[in-house]
């Protein structure tokens, strides 16, 4: 499926409620299971708002190989379900989960993959609470996850709710801070040119 | 019946298996590929573009071609090339240029990764095909490249 | 006593005429065992090193060649360094019971060489059970290794242990019964009779058929007792690290190391006794020189450990559950089926006899 | 396995034993933390990091060029194949196009080093189940692969060959005739292979029905490489998305798919025969042409976020590079195969032997520096 489809068909999964046109989030995620109707009812929305974005997902292909999807917090556990779930997406291989501190803000991104169809998609989250940045787990939805969230946890410090097994994987019990952050510092052991 | 031929094929795959471990067990003499280190150093010869550490050829007037450029500081990964350098006046031209003091080589910090040898525009390290590097003491590990006395050779600009 | 060497014949004449007669014979005992002893421990270190050395045949290697004369030393020098070494062991090791086991191991290994005739007049211990001797005494070995592994406080040692207990019981079922196959040819239990039955033909030639199965199966158990591989899995390096002597240390390892290795004999030396014949030279070549039986001994023994050797360094490792398949569901009933074979032969006399 | 038919007068009880970080068949400092009952492993949790260098970290300070030499220190075993990774994605941002004779040899020495590290594997392999002698067959073999890079890059193990915009040097006069050598002498020894250890029952015994993972359970965990194809699941990027010269080589995916510790193993022996028969295909072919293109002395990567992923030995080997336009890397991440693999040892070792633990983590083929980058 090309990026544009994708958008198509992903984008009114989540309607923006401050966008007049859908209004009820909840009613809209139920009743999506026939995704003809949807590819079709997407076109109509995405075209006339050019200005408020008919979708809380933002979608951007830019600076990217793949398309790219910024998704809230709130919704990311729903967003992943359906992206695994839906026949049209099917993205059943998280081949990549990587943290990154941009800076002001601590996110992850997903890199997915659909082993039927074969396109690929990058689901990026972020959060600007750094003190206790906290994003729900997808280590039930793939099982890779758990190791992959695990590893994030070490090094970023992003907390996962309803992970069954949060604990440092590489770093030892006793470790202070979050190594991969950007403002770490190890006087000892980071050499800096 | 199944007991009997699995009994059979496992004992004839055990065979199979010993007809190899056997064959070398005849050919053990000259099958052999351990190297007898290090009675073999004399033969033992180590491939032209092996990396075995950083080295600065010097002719026989003494004289080197690094120019004191420094990029192959800059190259290096782990920080092991530290140059120290100075700007001295050439006599003869009056000019300022400059020159290596010391072109400091940390073999213990050394990756191999020949960065630096790529890096260099004069070509003026290169790999000595020198492998056996293991020292009592740390700091011996810490080489000066350039020898002392030495000089820049004439014509050599980066 | 059996050896009626002229230098023996000296040596118990001179005892017996300066000491009471019960005193001579124990000193004679005691000079008996430690030259056994002796001779053994530097015997067992040389199979240690021949199994290096096939090992490093096998292996595309040369095996120890600095110590001494192509590494004929080499073992020696181990046997130094272990004697050296600090004998170190867990804190809340059952001390005694610790302590213990390695000497259970290696007395019982020695034990077993009592009996053996390695020619015709050099036997230290000519028993009329003797096969059953054997059997009885290479089944109190395990005993070590289960006081070793359970003692050591370690989890490692203990499943080792736990694994040798199990394989031992199993296999010695059919170590005995392929044995007892033989026995049906000879009639009797004593190794020096066993062995003069064999001068119409090795037993091997004998039995035909039922004998080669029931070596087979001997040489299959026989690697078991041992803990051998493919049968290793009370050290099962990849598994356990070091199995059941993972704490041990320094001269208390080596006894175990060196119990392995004479063990490895006597499972060799029992084969060559009860199948090929003991000390008798083929088709009675060397029979005008009744001290080469020495060598035919050896020689014969010795092509069976290195045949042990070539199962160790070709076979992976069984798994647990496995070997006691193998020996409930296949080579029990194998043996037992091959017993009334065997009788059925004696019985119509249908051996060779050459 | 069958735990109901126990006494019930006698109580048995679960305990720990600690296998590593020093074991013999961790393949390096691996911790495994073993819930057993008697023999049966009831759940495995891998301690990781006790050799974890922060390579990402590293990374972020690193100009492109030395983060290339990082890479050779993570899958020490297909390093060639890792450095192949970052320079292709240098290039792919750059828009570089490089010569076709640096794709071809890229190529063929990326199928070597696949060699190589199947045949050491395959020494372990059998080293695991207790088979000694494999592992010095399986180095006699690799070390014929590893003169042939030592001639050609200078090392044998962390070579640091490929770099942005091409190679580092030309391949060496010799490297045609002595890679026809080894693949005729390997085409040899491969069966050698299978009479040893592969047809040998007790092996067999050891690994058919053995530590199983489904289609989609290796799906679910991201299991890539010979893991994943052992399971049915066809995951090979070189198939998939291909890379370098691989477009221009006809080869077959290797795939098996009764998922257990067998097939794994049969899947790597048959990638040995492809890979053999990849190397056949380009090694009288490889162009006449320049082994590199000019690169700046200072690579600086568009702003942008770049994602590569390659078949390393082991399985898919992805680079994740956010650039900010600098000349390093804002952040980058290695998807490494070993570190989805070793994720999955609990699912398939759970109800096993200790032996079978043993087994199956053999054939997942685990490189510690790769799982701790």
């Amino acid at each position: 499926m090309t990026n544009e489809a994708l958008q198509n068909l992903i984008g009114p999964w989540f309607p923006n409620p401050d966008d007049d046109k859908v209004s009820d989030v909840v009613e809209t995620i139920e009743s999506e299971e026939d995704s003809d109707l949807s590819s079709n009812k997407s076109e109509d929305i995405a075209k006339p708002s050019e200005i408020v974005n008919p979708s809380l997902l933002e979608f951007s292909e830019e600076e990217s190989q793949f398309l790219n999807i910024l998704v809230q917090p709130e919704q990311l556990h729903a967003l992943m379900t359906q992206l695994k779930s839906n026949q049209e997406t099917n993205f059943d291989y998280l081949y990549c989960l990587s943290g990154v501190d941009w800076g002001a803000e601590l996110g992850i991104v997903y890199h997915l993959e659909s082993t039927t169809h074969r396109h690929r998609i990058v689901v990026k989250v972020k959060t600007a609470d750094r003190e206790n940045p906290t994003f729900d787990t997808v280590s039930n939805i793939w099982k890779t996850a758990d190791f992959h969230e695990r590893e994030v946890f070490d090094f970023f410090g992003v907390k996962f709710n309803n992970h069954p097994n949060l604990k440092y994987l590489f770093l030892t019990e006793d470790w202070e801070g979050y190594p991969l952050r950007k403002d770490y510092v190890d006087e000892i052991n980071m050499v800096i040119k | 019946m199944s007991y009997f031929s699995n009994i059979y094929n496992g004992i004839k795959s055990l065979l199979t298996g010993m007809s190899v471990t056997g064959k070398v067990f005849l050919n053990a003499r000259k099958g052999t590929i351990t190297q007898q280190y290090p009675e073999n150093r004399e033969t033992l010869k180590m491939f032209d573009r092996f990396r075995g550490e950083v080295v600065m050829p010097h002719d026989e007037d003494n004289e080197h071609r690094c120019t004191g450029c420094q990029k192959c500081e800059i190259a290096c990964p782990n920080g092991s090339i530290e140059i120290i350098w100075d700007r001295v006046v050439n006599p003869e031209t009056g000019k300022k240029k400059k020159e290596i003091d010391q072109h400091i080589y940390h073999l213990g910090l050394c990756t191999m990764c020949s960065l630096c040898i790529e890096a260099c525009p004069t070509d003026a390290i290169v790999w000595a095909q020198n492998y056996e590097n293991s020292v009592y003491d740390r700091s011996f590990l810490t080489k000066v490249l350039n020898q002392p006395g030495s000089k820049l050779m004439d014509g050599v600009e980066d | 006593m059996n050896i009626s060497l002229g230098i023996t014949k000296t040596i118990h004449d001179w005892l017996f005429s300066v000491m009471p007669e019960g005193l001579a014979s124990i000193t004679e005992m005691v000079l008996i065992a430690a030259v056994y002893l002796g001779v053994f421990a530097v015997f067992g270190l040389y199979l240690v090193l021949l199994e290096r050395k096939v090992a490093a045949w096998f292996q595309l290697r040369m095996g120890p060649n600095r110590v001494g004369f192509k590494g004929l030393l080499q073992t020696l020098a181990d046997a130094l360094k272990l004697v050296s070494k600090e004998l170190t062991g867990t804190e809340k090791a059952d001390k005694f019971l610790y302590n213990l086991a390695p000497y259970f191991v290696i007395i019982s290994a020695l034990m077993a060489l009592a009996v053996f005739p390695f020619t015709q007049e050099f036997q230290a211990f000519d028993i009329n059970i003797g096969i059953f001797f054997l059997i009885a005494i290479s089944s109190i070995g395990v005993i070590g290794i289960l006081l070793g592994g359970w003692s050591s406080n370690n989890k490692f040692a203990l499943i080792g242990a736990m694994r040798s207990g199990v394989q031992t019981i199993s296999y010695e079922l059919s170590v005995g019964l392929s044995l007892l196959t033989m026995v049906l040819i000879t009639g009797s239990l004593q190794l020096s009779e066993i062995v003069e039955v064999q001068k119409n033909g090795w037993l091997i030639v004998q039995g035909h058929i039922p004998a080669v199965i029931a070596f087979m199966i001997f040489m299959i158990a026989g690697t078991a007792e041992t803990n051998r591989a493919p049968f290793d899995m009370v050290e099962a390096e990849s598994e356990l690290g070091a199995g059941f002597h993972t704490e041990y240390s320094g001269m208390k390892f080596a006894y175990f190391f060196l119990a392995e290795f004479i063990n490895m004999f006597i499972i060799s030396a029992i084969a060559t006794t009860m199948f090929f014949g003991g000390w008798l030279s083929p088709f009675g070549i060397t029979e005008s020189l009744p001290w080469l039986g020495v060598f035919w001994f050896l020689g014969k023994t010795l092509v069976i450990v290195i045949l042990m050797m070539w199962f160790r360094w070709t076979f992976p490792r069984l798994r647990i559950d496995q070997l006691l398949t193998l020996e409930w569901k296949y080579l029990l009933p194998i043996n037992l089926v091959n017993i009334v074979v065997m009788a059925f032969i004696v019985w119509q006399n249908l051996i060779i006899q050459l | 396995m069958d735990t109901t038919r126990v006494n019930s007068n006698f109580k048995s009880e679960e305990y720990f034993i600690n296998m590593g970080p020093q074991h013999p068949a961790t393949h390096g400092v691996l911790r495994l933390l073993l819930t057993i009952d008697g023999e049966i492993i009831k759940k495995v949790e891998p301690d990781l990091g006790y050799i974890h260098r922060s390579i990402e970290k590293m990374c972020e300070r690193d100009s492109y060029q030395q983060i290339v030499h990082l890479t050779d220190r993570m899958d020490y075993l297909s390093s060639h194949i890792n450095n192949e990774a970052v320079c292709l994605t240098v290039e792919n941002a750059l828009e570089l196009e490089v010569p076709e004779r640096v794709k071809v040899i890229r190529t063929i020495i990326g199928e070597l080093t696949r060699i190589a590290s199947h045949c050491l594997w395959w020494g372990v392999m059998g080293m695991d189940v207790g088979a000694l002698t494999t592992y010095f067959y399986g180095f006699r073999d690799r070390e014929m692969v590893n003169d042939i890079f030592e001639e050609t890059c200078g090392a044998r193990l962390t070579m640091n060959y490929n770099i942005p915009g091409g190679l580092m040097y030309d391949i060496h006069p010799n490297f045609i005739q002595r890679t026809k050598d080894f693949v005729a002498h390997f085409k040899t020894k491969i069966p050698e292979y299978d009479k040893l250890l592969t047809g040998n029952v007790i092996f067999q015994k050891r690994m058919k029905g053995v530590g199983i993972l489904s289609k989609e359970d290796a799906i679910s965990f991201g299991a890539s490489g010979p893991v994943g194809r052992g399971s049915g699941y066809s995951c090979d990027v070189r198939k998939h998305h291909p890379y370098s010269a691989l477009d221009k080589v006809t080869f077959n995916e290797s795939l098996k798919t009764a998922g257990d510790s067998l097939a794994r193993y049969e899947v790597r022996i048959m990638e040995m025969w492809e890979s053999l028969s990849i190397i056949e295909q380009l090694i009288d072919n490889i162009p006449e042409g320049d082994y590199k293109v000019a690169t700046k002395a200072v690579i600086k990567l568009p702003k942008g976020e770049y994602y590569q992923k390659v078949e390393a030995a082991r399985g898919e080997l992805g680079v994740y590079v956010i650039s900010t336009g600098t000349k390093n890397p804002y952040r980058l991440k290695f998807r490494s195969p070993g570190f989805s693999n070793i994720s999955l040892l609990n699912h398939i070792a759970v109800g096993g032997k200790i032996g079978d633990l043993v087994a199956s983590m053999a054939t997942l083929d685990i490189v510690v520096p790769d799982i701790d980058r």
